[in-house]
């Protein structure tokens, strides 16, 4: 991983802070950045102004108050699943960040089925959120985790056959791959910014990206947590503690989808490698491994960005609807897309 | 009315048929769900008690009372002059528009006309109230549908307005400012022009909010078709104000009663819809606040200069008899019966306020509905707490 | 190119209307852009002159003639007074008898802010002033004094001018 | 229909003269009084502003019937009066004085009545923009039994409501009423607050500030003079 040899606890331990530092850095930026700060400005107001200078000490203090609060469990909730919940949630984020690469050598795992995994365990999150629903003993929340779970599964699939498109033309499964194909390609022979598949696979990336949002259940696709229905669906009856972890995780996994579909959309950490004349992964200069990240970081800002901008300026979808959606639009237009990609892939 | 009768069995039937599923065909019990009293679709302390199968409502009994006041006891105890500060709390959103149809009906009793300016200054600030109001629901409209950023536009501009009405009568929310026989004083220099400063300002706010919420797709294929009341149904409630019109019946008592109010003297169309559902319901909203600020612009031009007092004693006793006005508030029509025995205070008065009626279609409505949409129909029918419990 | 149009004016233009907002509110103050709102405790807007905020009393005009007590439709002014008997205006005149008032309190957790005390006052002792931050930890607080009531009395604008078109008020 | 129902919606068309006005209430009056005979008790019609009619108590469904084929779909309001003059006046009484004397005295307003309790309720049509209220007797009965009257319901079904806090707040019972459990009171909430004879108790536990007086001086007496005409001192 490291031109050093470490020991293998060193490199465990490298790792684990790592992939803290991962999910932790994306969900607290995004939520300082978008949801304290865009979304005022987006309402004519400031946002948090007094913790620290411009507020940007709110969160800190926002976690200090969750953490300070009661433990709160219904009395007919079932106990040990309702403390389980939140953690599952939490625990999808940090295995799902474990294929994403930071740079040429920065990355937790290489692993060949990078993309397979990826999709895999991000539905891991449905787990949390329909127990979480189900042990809460409240029957908003119980419609909350039902309606989460009919979503979030039908949203897999969309999700699934746009990346599809992607693996098709970069012809691998491996992250590190797809970064390497569209930063090396070229669309039909020119190669000035080598070829980042939101350019040539421009239908997927809608499609993954109406996903993501219904993925992440923000609005127009917030019918779990539908707050002037559900009163916050699966999330009711948590307080404190608990409740701070559905936080972390919510914001956490915009960060983590968005940096997915970076990679896979926008050339990851990558420059086009025709500006520097790099021809394979091996020529990559080790600064990259600095640059990277920054690189990555800055793009997934710009796509947090577009979820947070759509959530904030949208009305929420019936759950009838939502469903019609997918199957109806969605899904034949990947399956679409995925036959054009195949044959042009033959093609060329 | 035999469509009327037809509508009634129909629901009737389908209620009972999906009762019979409940238990018959899929063996499962329903789900009541109580939505309120605390619950933020309820904006104030609504409950609905619906019965679920699924997400679908069986059926549905809205419970009001959680904030019932007894106003119609305390007016008994006060004088004429004690009532008007009483009823600006009835409707809290656009308060100043309370007291009119009161002070008109105790000026009908004491055949007294307010002069004109009055008249026209009491119109200015009915249509400023009914924006205030107004430019809430079309804000709060958004966040029953998920969307947030609509609320926060309405709190700034519907500021503005807030800000006038303060500024001519010294209470934001609560005027107190109309007496039998005129107004408490008359407006403070510059207010004019300020009023049309605003009502700059409203109009845009107003293309604002149909950009955000009403061109959406989303926000119209969450409300068109849904919680579909025709005519016949909303006449027999007594549906009134915006809730009637977008069902399509042409009845606004600004236009359609002599009252001593000056809008015989503007030109102002009364916006009507075909549909009956929530998207006509929201959208006459939008237009109706589109026409206040044209209404406004109209009067400031044209405000007669005089007294805004006409001659009253100074102890106000009220002579026997009884009377019935109602105007065209924000929510719909609002009337006082106010019955007097020639004393210093009211005898009797039945206060008809529009939630009330709007809110008692809501069995009916909500008959079959999905509970995303019970929170659509009960934000289009625009209620307010005060204006149910009184 | 009309579908796309559509789809701009279905999807496009909300999304239009937040970005605009964002751009007004981070724009600088000088180029007319700025938030809505104000930062409360360290910038304050200033209330309109009529804006009824707290009474005040002017204690030398108050003859405790009851009228406000009476006309509250909370009943929450309390009057006592007593009279006595002060020095003749001109000398040589019989002692006059005047009211003296020994209590003026207001509990300002019942008022409802009508003004109708104000209004029924013949004798200009109470007026409005705009002042609002008088808040109390605790309700016993609220019933404010004649002392308290006086200090309020600075704090009390001029009226303001009318609109054109008024009829001047005569005194 | 009537020739002077005038349906233009058009602001100046409504300015109907009073004369107008009037022929149209008495064609309804006329109309009223053909669907009801000897049931319609007494009419009272303002000029220009307002009809009232009275009709007997077993024709109080009839009415609305007639009252709907005759144009008023409408449905305004639906409410009860209690005429007994309240025995506790404003609140204002002094607690330590003897209780003042109360005429007991039952006046009617318009159209007369010889009951205790009147229901009445206010249609409109929206057609010819005219609205109508008509009131009932409602029979008194023994204390601690429920006065009854028809309902209303099945004329217009908005009455549901009106009559559900009618019968909570003066206890009259609505027969035919589907369901008239309390709507804004609790289930077991005794009395009817809207009767005359139901204290207001927020007025009753705290005496009325303006009961007492400015003290005289000593040994002045009870001279009451006018306290306010006291204050010369302070005519500015």
């Amino acid at each position: 991983m490291i031109a050093v040899d470490l020991p293998y606890w060193a490199q465990s331990l490298l790792r684990v802070l790592g992939g803290t530092v991962a999910v932790l850095l994306p969900a607290g930026t995004i939520v300082y950045l978008f949801l304290f700060k865009m979304m005022s400005f987006m309402q004519s107001r400031l946002g948090p102004m007094e913790a620290g200078p411009y507020g940007s000490m709110q969160l800190f203090a926002e976690v200090g108050k969750w953490l300070q609060k009661e433990d709160i469990q219904p009395a007919l909730a079932d106990k040990k699943i309702f403390k389980i919940a939140p953690l599952i949630v939490l625990v999808s984020t940090f295995i799902l960040v474990a294929v994403v690469p930071f740079g040429p050598d920065a990355y937790f795992t290489d692993f060949e089925a990078g993309v397979f995994y990826a999709l895999a365990v991000s539905s891991v999150s449905v787990l949390g959120i329909l127990i979480a629903g189900w042990s809460s003993a409240n029957k908003y929340s119980l419609l909350g985790g039902l309606r989460a779970a009919g979503q979030l599964i039908a949203y897999e699939l969309p999700m699934v056959l746009a990346v599809v498109g992607v693996v098709i033309q970069a012809g691998s499964m491996n992250m590190q791959q797809i970064v390497f194909a569209q930063n090396h390609g070229s669309i039909f022979g020119w190669d000035g910014v080598g070829n980042p598949y939101v350019l040539t696979q421009f239908v997927a990336f809608g499609v993954f990206m109406i996903a993501v949002q219904a993925e992440l259940t923000q609005t127009p696709f917030d019918m779990p947590i539908a707050e002037s229905e559900l009163v916050s669906g699966y999330m009711t009856e948590y307080s404190g503690f608990r409740f701070l972890i559905f936080f972390i995780a919510e914001f956490a996994n915009v960060g983590i989808f968005a940096l997915i579909a970076s990679v896979l959309f926008l050339g990851g950490w990558g420059v086009p490698f025709s500006w520097f004349g790099w021809d394979s992964m091996d020529a990559v200069d080790d600064w990259m491994n600095v640059v990277g990240p920054l690189i990555m970081i800055g793009k997934m800002l710009a796509l947090s960005f577009l979820i947070m901008w759509v959530r904030f300026s949208y009305p929420r979808l019936r759950e009838d609807q939502l469903q019609r959606f997918a199957w109806k639009v969605l899904i034949p237009v990947s399956l679409v897309n995925i036959m054009l990609t195949a044959i042009l892939k033959v093609a060329f | 009315m035999t469509d009327l009768i037809d509508r009634q069995k129909l629901s009737y039937i389908a209620a009972q048929a999906a009762d019979a599923r409940l238990n018959v065909e899929l063996e499962t019990e329903g789900m009541t769900l109580n939505i309120g009293p605390q619950h933020p679709a309820t904006h104030g302390t609504l409950r609905i008690i619906v019965r679920l199968d699924g997400e679908q409502v069986v059926w549905a009994d809205p419970s009001a009372g959680y904030m019932h006041r007894g106003y119609e006891k305390l007016t008994e105890v006060r004088t004429f002059p004690q009532v008007t500060t009483l009823i600006n709390r009835i409707d809290w959103l656009g308060s100043f528009a309370n007291e009119v149809p009161f002070i008109l009906a105790a000026e009908q009793l004491m055949d007294i006309e307010a002069p004109p300016r009055a008249q026209w200054i009491r119109t200015i600030l009915f249509e400023l109230s009914r924006i205030a109001n107004v430019s809430l629901f079309l804000g709060d409209l958004g966040v029953q549908l998920g969307a947030i950023t609509p609320v926060f536009m309405a709190f700034r501009d519907r500021e503005y307005v807030l800000n006038l009405i303060e500024g001519a009568t010294g209470g934001r929310f609560h005027p107190n400012f109309d007496r039998i026989g005129g107004l408490k004083d008359d407006l403070p220099k510059g207010w004019i022009d300020e009023t049309r400063q605003v009502m700059k300002k409203l109009r845009n706010f107003c293309d604002e909010i149909e950009n955000l919420l009403f061109g959406n797709k989303i926000f119209q294929d969450r409300t068109r078709g849904i919680g579909v009341i025709p005519p016949a149904v909303a006449q027999q409630y007594g549906l009134s104000g915006a809730n009637l019109r977008a069902s399509g019946v042409d009845w606004d008592l600004r236009r359609d009663q002599k009252i001593a109010l000056a809008y015989d003297k503007v030109d102002f169309k009364v916006w009507t819809h075909p549909d009956g559902d929530s998207f006509a319901r929201c959208w006459i909203r939008l237009q109706e606040t589109r026409e206040a600020t044209k209404i406004v612009d109209q009067l400031l031009d044209g405000i007669p200069s005089g007294p805004v007092m006409a001659k009253v004693p100074r102890i106000i006793k009220v002579p026997e008899g009884e009377a019935w006005v109602s105007t065209e508030n924000p929510l719909g029509e609002m009337g006082y019966y106010v019955v007097s025995q020639g004393d210093l205070g009211p005898f009797r008065v039945k206060i008809r306020t529009a939630s009330f009626n709007n809110i008692s279609i809501v069995p009916w409505v909500l008959r079959g509905v999905y509970v995303p949409d019970v929170i659509t129909i009960l934000a289009s029918l625009y209620f307010i707490l005060g204006d149910i419990d009184k | 190119m009309g579908f796309l149009k559509d789809r701009y004016n279905e999807y496009g233009k909300g999304m239009s209307v937040t970005l605009n907002t964002f751009v007004q509110t981070v724009k600088p103050k000088k180029l007319g852009g700025g938030a809505a709102t104000v930062q409360y405790p360290r910038e304050k807007e200033a209330p309109p002159i009529r804006a009824r905020g707290v009474i005040a009393l002017r204690e030398d005009n108050c003859t405790s003639c009851m009228l406000c007590a009476r006309s509250c439709p909370d009943w929450c002014i309390y009057i006592e007074g007593h009279k006595e008997l002060a020095p003749p205006r001109r000398a040589g005149g019989a002692p006059r008898k005047v009211n003296k008032l020994d209590r003026f309190d207001i509990d300002y957790a019942l008022c409802m802010y009508c003004g109708i005390c104000v209004e029924v006052c013949p004798f200009d002792a109470l007026f409005w002033s705009p002042e609002y931050e008088y808040s109390e930890p605790r309700i016993a607080d609220l019933l404010h004094d004649k002392t308290k009531l006086g200090e309020w009395m600075e704090t009390v604008p001029e009226a303001p001018e009318l609109e054109a078109g008024a009829e001047k008020k005569k005194k | 229909m009537d020739p002077l129902s005038d349906t233009s919606t058009s602001p100046t068309a409504d300015e109907t003269p009073a004369l107008a006005s009037d022929t149209l209430r008495e064609g309804i009056v006329d109309k009223l009084r053909a669907a009801l005979g000897d049931q319609l008790l007494d009419v009272k019609l303002v000029p220009g502003t307002d009809l009232w009619a009275r009709v007997a108590t077993e024709a109080w469904r009839d009415t609305g019937l007639a009252l709907r084929d005759q144009g008023f779909h409408y449905f305004c309001f639906l409410s009860a009066i209690d005429w007994l003059p309240s025995p506790y006046g404003r609140g204002e009484d002094d607690p330590t004085a003897p209780a003042p004397e109360r005429s007991t005295e039952i006046v009617h307003g318009y159209t007369g009545g010889e009951t205790r309790f009147q229901v009445f309720a206010r249609v409109t049509d929206i057609e010819r923009h005219i609205g109508v209220t008509v009131k009932a007797d409602v029979p008194d009965v023994a204390a601690g039994e429920s006065p009854v009257i028809e309902s209303w319901v099945t004329n217009y079904a908005g009455a549901n409501w009106h009559e559900r806090e009618c019968h909570e707040m003066f206890g009259i019972t609505f027969a035919g009423h589907p369901d008239l459990r309390n709507m804004y009171l609790p289930t077991d909430f005794e009395g009817y607050p809207l009767r005359k004879d139901f204290p207001l108790l927020a007025r009753l536990v705290k005496p009325w500030p303006g009961i007492v007086d400015v003290e005289p001086l000593p040994g002045e007496g009870d001279e009451s003079t006018d306290a306010a005409a006291d204050g010369e001192g302070a005519s500015a």
